[in-house]
């Protein structure tokens, strides 16, 4: 299982912030958006976007990183503090 | 003794004067102190705002932050650097961030609120959705945001 | 409305973050807050200070930062302006000066602040002699404040 | 008649800070910083540094300027605040 964290504007889009997937095998970021996208189109081109970053158990990744069992993938829109 | 910074995150008002009088009192050695205290806009270019929401990431906001505030001590010669952020719901004139720095020297106090402020703004992992009579949008840093970011290379 | 600096030379202990709390309550459509505290150093080059004592010209000097405070209102887009400079006898730790401004932008406030805190500084008509266990001293800006002065042109 | 005021060092060595001094007709600031030195060798150099500036009435003044009778004429040496 992966935990998926969607914050700001993909949350609203994710319909929420967590979702959880089942993988049968360790996989790569970016195919992690696409299976994703295979039910959400929206979503999943958003998640494509460059400009989205993505953190694994709380670290910045890749997208070509692999996600481990029981791992916490985040999605980072653009940031706005302050 | 390196200097720890005191980076906070919080879903509870704060006053920031109380914490800049504490953070004054605690350096006694400090020839001067610097703050940035930012406050809910009650305007925005939406319209009036009725509300805004702060989201952060718990597992990675703070510890990014405290370790930007590393870099921030490791540059400027601080005598104390604080900052403490809202999260979750506000409204107009509420305070959003405090950022402090004390330090012997007028100039390095100065620039380490601004740097650690406009790393806050555009850099820390936060996200901000505001309410006006037009319904919710999240707001995303305007290029001068990004630009006062990069001024600083630590 | 043109905004009119609040502009102080007392003799009298102040509070600082009460003043800055002030600002803050009495600037609702603010973005953000910017402010310095200057203290009585407890040590100078010259060793561990006794006593700070500072002069003014009361004919002129009040009404001087005044003048040179309504060109930084002129020069940022801010909301409120004020210092406060305490003359008189002080003892290590006290505030000697405030600068505070609040502002819309973020980088107006910081550059506002920035700026009349060096006009006060190095252009401002007070005079400061400190006291040590060597004695008393006047004592003059460093190079280095002349030339933050100077990044000024207002 | 002129009132002289000295700040910060130049108090010290004037030994106090204000004097007044009696004019038989009106005078450019620098003959009064020469007067003064007659007397007062010291004070007089230290006045005659062009790091002192001068105020007359409250506004800041030439040494050529002409001081008028029941004037205030203060001198003021470089600055330091906050």
């Amino acid at each position: 299982m992966v935990d998926i964290l969607f914050f700001g504007k993909l949350r609203d889009i994710a319909g929420g912030g967590e979702r959880r997937i089942a993988l049968s095998e360790p996989a790569r970021i970016e195919t992690i958006i696409a299976i994703i996208a295979e039910t959400d189109d929206l979503l999943g081109s958003m998640l494509a976007d460059p400009s989205i970053k993505c953190a694994l158990n709380g670290v910045l990744a890749d997208r070509q990183a692999i996600v481990p069992d029981n791992a916490e993938l985040a999605f980072l829109p653009p940031v706005s503090g302050g | 003794m390196a200097l720890v910074p005191d980076i906070r995150i919080t879903d509870r008002p704060f006053d920031p004067e109380a914490e800049i009088a504490t953070l004054r009192r605690n350096s006694p050695q400090t020839g001067g102190l610097v703050s940035f205290t930012g406050l809910v806009r009650s305007e925005s270019r939406r319209g009036a705002v009725l509300a805004l929401e702060l989201e952060h990431y718990p597992a990675m906001t703070e510890a990014d932050i405290a370790g930007y505030a590393q870099k921030v001590t490791a540059h400027w010669p601080l005598a104390a650097l604080l900052a403490i952020h809202r999260v979750g719901r506000m409204t107009p004139g509420e305070p959003i961030v405090l950022v402090a720095a004390a330090s012997a020297h007028r100039r390095a106090a100065f620039k380490a609120a601004d740097c650690l402020m406009d790393y806050l703004k555009s850099r820390a992992l936060f996200w901000k959705r505001e309410t006006t009579a037009d319904g919710s949008a999240w707001i995303e840093p305007v290029a001068r945001d990004y630009q006062d970011a990069d001024r600083w290379s630590l």
